[in-house]
């Protein structure tokens, strides 16, 4: 009594196709040696490109979604923009982080493995048409983070880390399940569609706000929003360089596409009350990101809360509630996604057996060392502080200018206080980099990881090039929310 | 969309349609930058290259003078290519008069500012050639963008090269410096930048045309005002937002003190006749008394502290504040001028009078600063008391040092004296007493300048180090006699200028005196 | 005051006692058997509201197979309990005050007295299956994809639950006897011509 | 050819500037390459060329009854209806001082090749006072206000140049910013005035203005603003008094008089053009050139008699007490600028011109006479180590005292006729201030008497009051000006002589228009059509129009004059003078004691460099000191800029402690953020119920 | 008569039982794990409440998954927790406190 339907079968094909090689991986995992972990990799990097070119094939026609498995899975623009992004992201995960883990002899299949499911979680929750898919693929993403956070599991501080990202996600989605209990109780359907449809017409609206405010918690602290952010420095901070190269960039998008299919897709009918309360949560991560930001010493941590202070201007993309704004939130997500992985990239490119390259110390006199790389960190911090023409400038004016337009105006004023605040810290990394001399140990050369080298500078010449050629980008994720 | 602003501007000088030339203007350096960085690791490579380079860009700037219908005014050598069209951005280049003064006075001191730091720039040369170039192309990009995006692209963009030129290669307190000169600026630009995006949504497009045919209310204009104020007072700098200057001036090498000086500040008045007057009339009318006033107190106080300054380079910073002053008090008294009393004619003389003394003050603190270098260059001291009797030692460059000083006071004959003078009719025209206390700085001005000169080049020799000084080498005089011709040439005859604003300047004038709100 | 609201009421009663002991009993293995009874008491009141399924698989999955883990582990780590006790005194009354005004702030907004429905007739009863077939037909008809998904996710705790806990300890010697009994001849016993003993002193 | 002696040329007007011009920046610039003679060659040349054309352009107009010219060079910048140029206007009045200006100059020039003979700036001194002459005939000649500002600035950045000549040493280098600085507060009123003029009189060329300011149509002499609410004041006022602050700042007038007698530390050649004969004077010109706006402003008018009385009293005093030769020289050209400025209160400007170009010519007289003197003293210039020098230098001895007495007015000599016009003009003013000027000008020559024989007496006649130390031998001559301090005051290396010819020359040449010219001049000048219509006076206030009705002459203008109380005066002064100076010098010092407390104040030059030394200058270092601590690194960025990034800093490092790194905070954190929003979310819900 | 409310109030006492529990037990990472355990108890009584009292088997079948998941949750849970003891021999919560500020 199954019954398929082909057209299903169309719409997750690029799911299908990744979950089919990462189970192929895990086979000729298994069968070889520990030298030979270099075909784990280029064929992991085949998967994310095979796939993508899935999802590039089965692009769906703009503005225009279509549901698959009884509305379970919805396959639209959104969702494929998120994917291609998430799959490049995802694969400049695994070129940064190649000659990391192999020097401390973290290049296990699982690594692979878990970063391939993880990205096969993602995908499912940036498609989610329901709660119960959004559940799933949150927790597949989050049950493969926690392991890769431990994966070096003779470290204590990623122990550490990993117990309070699990604790923390955990009781995260407890909550996030006690907010989607309301919402069905509310509205008796589990189809975000459906939930949606009947906003107006409830029994019991109560029960639909107060499922709405567990169900911000829960995407408040996938995105790492103040005040449900606490995890967020440590595991930055804890896990190794290479893992937090993809839990730095990556989830963030898928964050953003969890939140837009909760939020928008399932109670948009609330949107009066939930951009209230992002617009809170949005100064408060403003706030907070920025001022803890200034005291770190460690650039992963520091970064970590940077990060806490760009989820603060993707909400105030979002509190607009418009596709104009969602457009933009998904330009800074993507535009965070690809900045921050060069960020951790470099702390990557820069760690030497023994060594983890993640104080801010680190990178003293880089521009003497290395000119072409300390150039690409500047441009990533220029790009992270929002000054022209990188491309975050440019995203961060397309979210003030969604939240101007929102009338959310003493929003966007706070933002960018708090981003003069945010500014020092980024350009105390540059000054480390350029106006100090760089330490006589630190002055050995750089590793000559070829592709990590090629990937990372074509990266960071990226957020240059973006700089200019936002517009295609810009207009697609318009297109993409038909805005 | 289709407002008549744009079609204004349309209509090119048809010798130069086809040229791109404000284009190569800004993207010839900004590339050269590039070559620079790629090619440059022998230090005379680059050298050679940046002054290739920037003089190509200097030669090119040339014909945008000669070319520039300056009867007709409003912008020429119009530039628009769609940008980013939902948001209707345009890569929208054109200058009018006024611009095409403050380009050329980019390139001309770019090429003497890349011959100064020839021998005194011995580290990293290929890096700081290419700040320079790429800071000049976005200067340039600055005054050249019609769009408002594109300039505040530009106008942060700046910071970038900047913030390395000072950085690396400042002094001792380079970092702090560096860190508030980038800070400082970004604070005040980043409300502009709101502003811009309000504009936006009340016009639905970026063009700086089309936010001055936007209808606004007087709320919205006081908002807007103040974003636009912040921005540029901080650029200008203005007091009480000055303190940046003196510091990044004093950490930075001489060639960055010199773009700062001589360009730099520029963008601050070029955005407030760019954006506050045609956007915000009827508030800049409202509140131009705010900006009188912190124009005087900038002329009075900062002569006062430029007075006791220690320290040549933070002197000649405080000179500057005091200076960029009259540049602000010749805007913003226009408003007074058209609406008040009805004479738009004053009104355009307090405006030339800005627009001359922004490029009078490029010159003079340009070549203040250049000779401050020449020194530093040799004894590695800025302080005043390190120095006296350099006459003896450098008499060639001692007349240099008293004729800019000269210019620095104001002296009739010297380009300085051409800008403040205009305001100060103007501003007389306006209220006897502003004009009073702006010319304050006729007393105040030439008493810390001479008593500079009086310290540093008069007197007997006292430091040893200061009697085995040699005098000015070749590459120095063709420095500091650009400069002193530059100087002369526009003091003795100002016309050639004015007359080149002059279409420009009345057409500004003339749209101030229809309300907005 | 019917039978099954008595039934509740027990049960429901047990399992918030059971609760309250998990959270503050001293011993961590007390508190997992605690668990095991509140899991059991709602299990209970599950099968009140006709969900006999789920009331079965909560007892074989939670009791069954993810408590007994807890035990394990619990026993396994032989956590010194003394100390974890600590604090525990001092955080009462913020745990308390917590917990009470958050359970102010969700009853209020659900709304108590609004919620006083009565249940329906029982669905599956009604569509004439078993509580069984009735989910499964749903389970297998509309949540095919969310079903294979959970497949994964238990793919993934396999996957990432190996790699954490099992080590190949290095150091350790231990017999091969596969390889014993392969080894020939010429591995172990080597031949070697010496010169006869004799003028050692000579040797400088 | 006939015509073009009634047309005065344009080149012919550009040559007498530009040649000035032409030798300075040769001399300037190529100096080293042409030497000594080339340099001064070039400029005595230009120069000259320059003074014969001015002549030839003051013939044109005074007897070939030329028109006068005005017309515009170029324009500086047209600004909508506002215009600025360069052009010259040359009527009577202009051409009389382009004479002046350039026949000084040219003397000075001819005096300074042996006064600076030995000097290492030589070249460079050539081409500053060839400069000046440049500055200089473009401030007279201008026919606007810009250039008439150019002019006036460039004279004082050659003076400012001059006075420092000698840079190494600290006094000059304090007089010459002390100069430019005084200068500077008057230039602050003159700026106000011409944008004043701008803005009442619609031009900035003097014809346009002048012509409003006589319609009768616009009466602009009636027009008020009040620039303090509720206080109305006549426009030309406004307008005349902050001009005439700039007068009173180039001309050395009470209280901007501080920086003259220390611009005596430059080279005695440019006290002589700069600081007495041209230079000082251009306050006068300017007033009198501007006599059409002067004539609309009673009250302006009275302002400059008070002011310029009490220059010419008060300074003069000052004069008798000094030592120095040329500061009493000093001090005498103060007081006589008062004179001047005295003339143009009573709206007599003729008189003032008049006794500005009969002052030119016997005050450099003076100074170059003392100039002479300081040469053939070594450079010693206190006059109590003087005395007898009258055998040493004949010609300077009598060209001295032919200065002197044109100076203290005596009959026939130039100063005579002017000092004494001024006086008969203020008699016969009725204007406020008028008696209190008429005192002071009457005091002020029994005063100059007084100062004027007395520098005589001490410096020619008398005992030697020097040693000369034979010791030296040659080589070292009265060149450098370091020479001070290798000898004890009143030792000199050898005996004083006459100076050479170059030096001798011009005094000579300069004496006998300091005799003659009056004589021959008072008539067209004051009474006659010497000025054209350069000058304007209202019929009220015609003074000199008044005295003209008695001219007879310039003889009966003398028998007159002797009847006269300032002829007694001043002879009473040369009598007291000769008395005390000449004959009993103890009486002098007697005298001193006497008086002690006047002595004392005229010493202390009434406390006023004092009272400047502390209120402007050090008030102002002090005041700037406070504004830069207190106001920008203490407050600026003290409090609000290193504050609020310290405010940042020390919030940061406190609230990082909240990520305390236990688990239970952070849950803690989470569940509060969720009671905040449920919380919230309650209080909107029941807001809505 | 049981009703809706009966159910959501013990879902939601035992919610708040799961934090206090959090609160309380600031020493030992396994009970956190438990009260963790005890919220999702909570959550799926909702759930088949809610199914219940909506004749909709969508809720129970969400119980179904939330059951799985929390199988595999466990399990990588108490994997980390295993790899923490192996680390810092404790399980502490008041230990692991390296990373902070």
């Amino acid at each position: 009594m199954i019954e398929f339907n082909p057209n299903d079968l169309r719409a997750v094909l690029p799911e299908l196709v990744l979950l089919g090689a990462t189970c192929a991986i895990l086979l000729v995992d298994l069968f070889i040696k520990p030298a030979q972990r270099d075909i784990t990799h280029w064929l992991s990097l085949l998967a994310l490109a095979v796939t993508a070119v899935f999802v590039w094939n089965g692009f769906p026609v703009p503005g225009q979604g279509t549901l698959a498995f009884n509305g379970m899975f919805v396959h639209d623009g959104i969702a494929a923009t998120l994917k291609l992004f998430i799959l490049l992201t995802a694969a400049l995960t695994f070129v940064y982080g190649r000659n990391y883990l192999g020097e401390r002899g973290l290049r296990i299949g699982e690594f692979y493995l878990l970063v391939l499911f993880a990205t096969l979680g993602m995908m499912l929750l940036v498609s989610a048409g329901s709660l119960i898919t959004a559940y799933l693929g949150l927790e597949l993403l989050a049950l493969s983070s926690y392991a890769l956070v431990a994966l070096n599991r003779d470290s204590a501080v990623s122990a550490e880390a990993a117990i309070k990202y699990f604790v923390l996600g955990a009781l995260a989605s407890g909550l996030l399940l006690y907010g989607m209990s309301m919402v069905y109780g509310a509205t008796g359907t589990l189809d975000l569609a459906r939930i949606h449809a009947s906003t107006g017409s409830l029994q019991h609206p109560n029960l639909l706000a107060i499922g709405l405010v567990f169900i911000v918690v829960g995407v408040a602290f996938k995105l790492g929003a103040v005040p449900f952010h606490m995890w967020l420095p440590d595991v930055y901070h804890g896990a190794p360089t290479a893992v937090t190269t993809f839990i730095g960039s990556a989830p963030k998008l898928a964050a953003f596409g969890m939140a837009y299919r909760l939020l928008e897709g399932g109670l948009g009918g609330l949107s009066a009350q939930w951009t209230l309360m992002l617009a809170l949560l949005a100064v408060a991560s403003l706030a907070v990101g920025n001022l803890f930001a200034i005291a770190q010493t460690n650039l992963k941590r520091m970064l970590a809360y940077s990060t806490i202070s760009h989820v603060g201007f993707l909400l105030t993309g979002f509190v607009g509630a418009t596709p104009a704004g969602y457009a933009a939130a998904m330009f800074y997500a993507i535009s965070y996604a690809l900045t921050a992985a060069v960020a951790f990239g470099m702390i990557a490119l820069l760690a030497r057996r023994g060594f983890e390259a993640e104080e801010i110390d680190d990178f003293r006199g880089l521009n003497q060392r290395s000119p072409w790389y300390a150039g690409i960190m500047a441009i990533t911090m220029f790009s992270l502080a929002g000054v022209p023409p990188l491309f975050g400038f440019f995203a961060k004016l397309l979210v003030l200018k969604s939240a101007i337009d929102a009338g959310f105006l003493w929003l966007a004023i706070v933002a960018i206080v708090f981003a003069i605040i945010g500014l020092y810290y980024y350009l105390r990394v540059v000054k480390v980099m350029y106006f100090d001399a760089p330490a006589d140990t630190e002055s050995l050369p750089l590793p000559a990881d070829r592709p990590l080298r090629w990937v990372i500078s074509i990266n960071g010449l990226a957020l240059l090039a973006l700089g200019f050629l936002w517009g295609p980008l810009f207009d697609w994720c318009n297109r993409a929310f038909g805005a | 969309m289709d407002r008549c602003p744009r079609r204004l501007i349309e209509g090119n000088d048809e010798t130069m349609a086809h040229w791109p030339l404000l284009s190569i203007l800004v993207w010839l350096p900004i590339i050269g930058a590039l070559a620079v960085l790629a090619f440059g690791r022998r230090a005379d490579t680059a050298r050679w290259l940046t002054l290739l380079v920037a003089l190509a860009t200097f030669v090119l700037s040339i014909p945008l003078y000669l070319h520039y219908d300056a009867a007709r005014g409003g912008m020429q050598f119009v530039e628009s290519h769609a940008w980013i069209d939902s948001l209707k951005v345009f890569y929208a280049l054109g200058v009018d008069g006024i611009a095409v003064a403050l380009v050329v006075l980019t390139t001309f001191t770019s090429v003497l500012v890349i011959v100064g730091a020839w021998g005194s720039i011995d580290t990293r040369v290929s890096q700081y050639m290419a700040a320079m170039l790429a800071l000049e192309g976005m200067l340039i990009g600055v005054f050249a963008a019609t769009d408002a995006l594109l300039f505040y692209v530009f106008f942060e963009a700046m910071l970038i090269p900047m913030f390395i030129i000072i950085g690396i290669w400042g002094g001792p307190r380079r970092v702090y410096a560096t860190l508030k000169f980038f800070i400082y600026t970004f604070l005040g630009s980043i409300f502009m930048l709101v502003g811009l995006i309000y504009l936006h949504m009340q016009t639905g497009e970026f063009s700086i045309a089309a936010f001055a045919a936007a209808n606004l209310d007087m709320k919205e204009q006081a908002w807007l005002f103040f974003a636009f104020l912040i921005a540029f007072a901080i650029k200008v700098p203005m007091w009480p937002v000055h303190t940046w200057l003196p510091d990044a001036h004093v950490e930075a090498p001489t060639g960055g003190s010199v773009i700062l000086a001589a360009i730099m500040l520029k963008v601050g008045g070029y955005g407030f006749i760019r954006f506050s007057l045609p956007i915000t009339p009827d508030a800049s009318q409202e509140y131009a008394w705010v900006v009188i006033a912190m124009s005087l107190v900038a002329v009075v106080y900062i002569g006062y502290v430029a007075l006791v300054q220690d320290d040549m380079k933070k002197l000649i910073a405080y000179s500057s504040i005091a200076h960029m002053a009259f540049v602000t008090l010749g805007i913003f008294i226009t408003l007074a001028l058209v609406r008040t009393h009805a004479n738009a004619d004053a009104a355009r003389l307090g405006l030339q009078g800005a627009m001359v003394q922004m490029v009078s003050h490029g010159f003079v603190s340009g070549a203040m600063f250049s000779c401050i270098g020449v020194l530093y260059d040799r004894l590695h001291s800025r302080m005043i008391k390190d120095y006296g009797g350099v006459v003896n030692v450098m008499p060639w460059y001692a007349a240099f040092f008293v004729l800019f000083a000269m210019a620095n006071c104001g002296l009739p004959g010297t380009s300085g004296f051409v800008g403040e003078f205009m305001v100060i009719l103007a501003a007389f025209q306006d209220n006897a007493w502003v004009a009073a206390v702006a010319a304050f700085t006729l007393i105040i001005g030439a008493a810390y300048t001479l008593w500079l000169v009086k310290r540093v080049i008069f007197g007997e020799v006292t430091n040893p180090k200061v009697a085995k000084l040699d005098d000015l080498d070749a590459r120095e005089w063709i420095v500091l006699g650009s400069f002193a011709a530059a100087v002369l040439v526009v003091g003795i005859y100002p016309k050639p200028l004015t007359d080149l604003m002059e279409t420009s300047v009345q057409q500004i004038v003339s749209a101030l005196l229809v309300s907005k709100a | 005051m019917t039978f099954e609201l008595v039934c509740f009421y027990a049960f429901a009663a047990v399992a918030a006692l059971a609760a309250l002991s998990v959270i503050s009993v001293r011993n961590p293995v007390v508190a997992a058997l605690c668990l095991v009874l509140t899991f059991f008491s709602m299990a209970c009141v599950w099968l009140l509201a006709q969900a006999e399924f789920l009331a079965v698989a909560l007892v074989l999955v939670y009791v069954g197979a993810v408590m007994v883990l807890f035990l394990f582990v619990v026993m396994m780590l032989d956590v010194d309990l003394v100390p974890l006790r600590e604090g525990f005194v001092k955080f009462l009354p913020v745990g308390i005050g917590i917990a009470v005004v958050m359970l102010v702030e969700m009853l209020m907004l659900i709304g108590v007295r609004a919620m006083q429905v009565a249940p329906g007739p029982d669905p599956a009863a009604a569509a004439g299956k078993s509580n069984i077939g009735w989910l499964g037909e749903v389970l297998f008809r509309e949540f095919l994809l969310p079903f294979e998904v959970a497949a994964l996710i238990l793919t993934v705790g396999l996957i990432a639950a190996v790699p954490l806990t099992l080590r190949h300890r290095r150091g350790i010697k231990t017999q091969n006897p596969g390889r014993q009994v392969m080894v020939r001849r010429e591995d172990r016993v080597r031949l070697v011509k010496m010169d006869a003993e004799g003028n050692r002193e000579a040797s400088p | 050819m006939k015509e073009g002696w009634f047309v005065i040329s344009k080149t012919m007007l550009l040559m007498i500037v530009l040649l000035p011009l032409f030798g300075a920046v040769l001399a300037g610039l190529f100096g080293r390459r042409i030497g000594r003679v080339g340099a001064h060659t070039v400029t005595i040349a230009g120069v000259a060329i320059s003074c014969a054309l001015s002549m030839v352009v003051l013939y044109q107009l005074v007897w070939g009854g030329a028109a006068t010219y005005n017309e515009n060079l170029y324009t500086w910048f047209t600004i909508g209806k506002y215009s600025a140029h360069v052009g010259f206007l040359v009527d009577r009045l202009t051409a009389m001082m382009m004479v002046v200006v350039t026949f000084v100059s040219l003397m000075v020039h001819v005096y300074t090749i042996g006064y600076m003979a030995e000097d290492d700036g030589y070249q460079r001194f050539f081409s500053y006072i060839a400069l000046f002459t440049f500055s200089m005939l473009m401030l007279v000649m201008s026919n606007n206000f810009l250039q008439l500002f150019f002019g006036w600035e460039a004279v004082g950045l050659v003076s400012y140049l001059l006075i420092g000549f000698w840079f190494k040493r600290p006094t000059a280098i304090f007089a010459n910013m002390k100069a430019f600085l005084v200068n500077r507060v008057g230039d602050f009123g003159f700026l106000l005035g011409i944008a004043g003029v701008l803005l009442w009189f619609g031009s900035l060329d003097y014809a346009s203005v002048f012509a409003v300011a006589q319609d009768p149509a616009i009466d602009i002499g009636s027009r008020t603003v009040e620039l303090l609410a509720g206080h109305p004041w006549h426009v030309a006022t406004i307008v005349c008094i902050c001009l005439f602050i700039g007068a009173m700042g180039k001309s050395a007038q009470v209280p901007l008089h501080v920086w003259l007698p220390d611009s005596m530390e430059g080279p005695t050649p440019i006290s002589a053009l700069i600081h007495a004969a041209t230079m000082v004077t251009a306050g006068i010109f300017m007033v009198a050139r501007m006599s059409p706006l002067f004539e609309l402003s009673e009250t302006a008018l009275t302002f400059i008699l008070v002011i310029g009385a009490t220059t010419a009293l008060f300074t003069g005093l000052i004069g008798v007490v000094q030592n120095d030769i040329k500061r009493v020289v000093a001090y005498s050209t103060l007081s006589q600028l008062g004179y001047m400025t005295v003339a143009l209160g009573v709206s007599a400007y003729s008189a003032a011109v008049f006794h500005l170009m009969t002052h030119a010519f016997f005050k450099a007289l003076l100074f170059l006479g003392a100039g002479s003197v300081i040469i053939a003293m070594h450079h010693e210039q206190d006059m109590r180590h003087m005395g007898g020098l009258r055998k040493y230098m004949p010609i300077t001895w009598i060209t001295m005292w032919i200065g002197s007495l044109a100076l203290a007015g005596t009959p026939f000599f130039s100063g005579f006729f002017s000092k004494d016009a001024i006086i008969e003009a203020v008699h016969e003013s009725h204007r406020s201030g008028a008696g209190y000027a008429y005192f002071c000008v009457m005091a002020g020559v029994f005063v100059t008497a007084l100062y004027s024989f007395r520098l005589l007496y001490l410096t020619f006649h008398g005992k030697e009051r020097f040693v000369v130390d034979d010791h030296h031998g040659h080589g070292h001559g009265h060149d450098a000006h370091d020479d001070h301090g290798h000898h004890a005051p009143g030792h000199l290396a050898h005996a004083p002589h006459e100076s050479p010819w170059v030096v001798t020359l011009p005094l000579v040449l300069l004496a006998i228009p300091s005799i003659a010219i009056g004589f021959f001049t008072i008539g067209p000048m004051l009474f006659g059509d010497g000025f054209g219509n350069a000058i304007f006076v209202r019929e009220a206030n015609d003074v000199i129009g008044e005295i003209g009705k008695g001219w007879h002459g310039a003889v009966g203008f003398v028998l007159h004059g002797i009847m006269q109380p300032p002829f007694w005066i001043a002879f009473a002064g040369f009598v007291v003078a000769t008395w005390i100076w000449l004959f009993r010098p103890g009486i002098a010092d007697a005298a001193e004691r006497a008086l002690k407390p006047i002595h004392t104040l005229l010493m202390n030059k009434y406390w006023i460099d004092n009272l400047y030394q502390a209120v402007f200058a050090r008030g102002g270092i002090g005041l700037g000191r406070g504004l830069w601590r207190v106001g920008d690194a203490g407050l600026i960025d003290g409090v609000v800029v290193n504050g609020s990034a310290r405010l940042v800093d020390r919030v940061s490092t406190a609230v990082r402690r909240l990520q305390s790194g236990y688990l239970y905070h952070y849950a803690f954190a989470m569940i509060l953020g969720l009671i905040l929003l449920l919380a919230g979310l309650w209080w909107i819900v029941a807001r809505a119920a | 008569m049981i009703t809706l409310a009966h159910f959501l109030v013990l879902g939601a006492l035992l919610f708040c039982i799961a934090v206090a529990g959090i609160f309380i037990n600031r020493k030992n990472v396994i009970v956190l794990l438990m009260c963790i355990e005890l919220m999702l108890l909570a959550v799926n009584t909702n759930f088949v409440a809610f199914s219940r009292y909506l004749g909709d088997a969508a809720g129970q079948v969400f119980v179904f998954f939330i059951l799985t998941v929390a199988a595999a949750e466990a399990a990588i849970g108490l994997a980390i927790l295993v790899v923490l003891f192996r680390n810092r021999a404790t399980i502490d919560v008041t230990g692991i406190d390296r990373l902070k500020g």
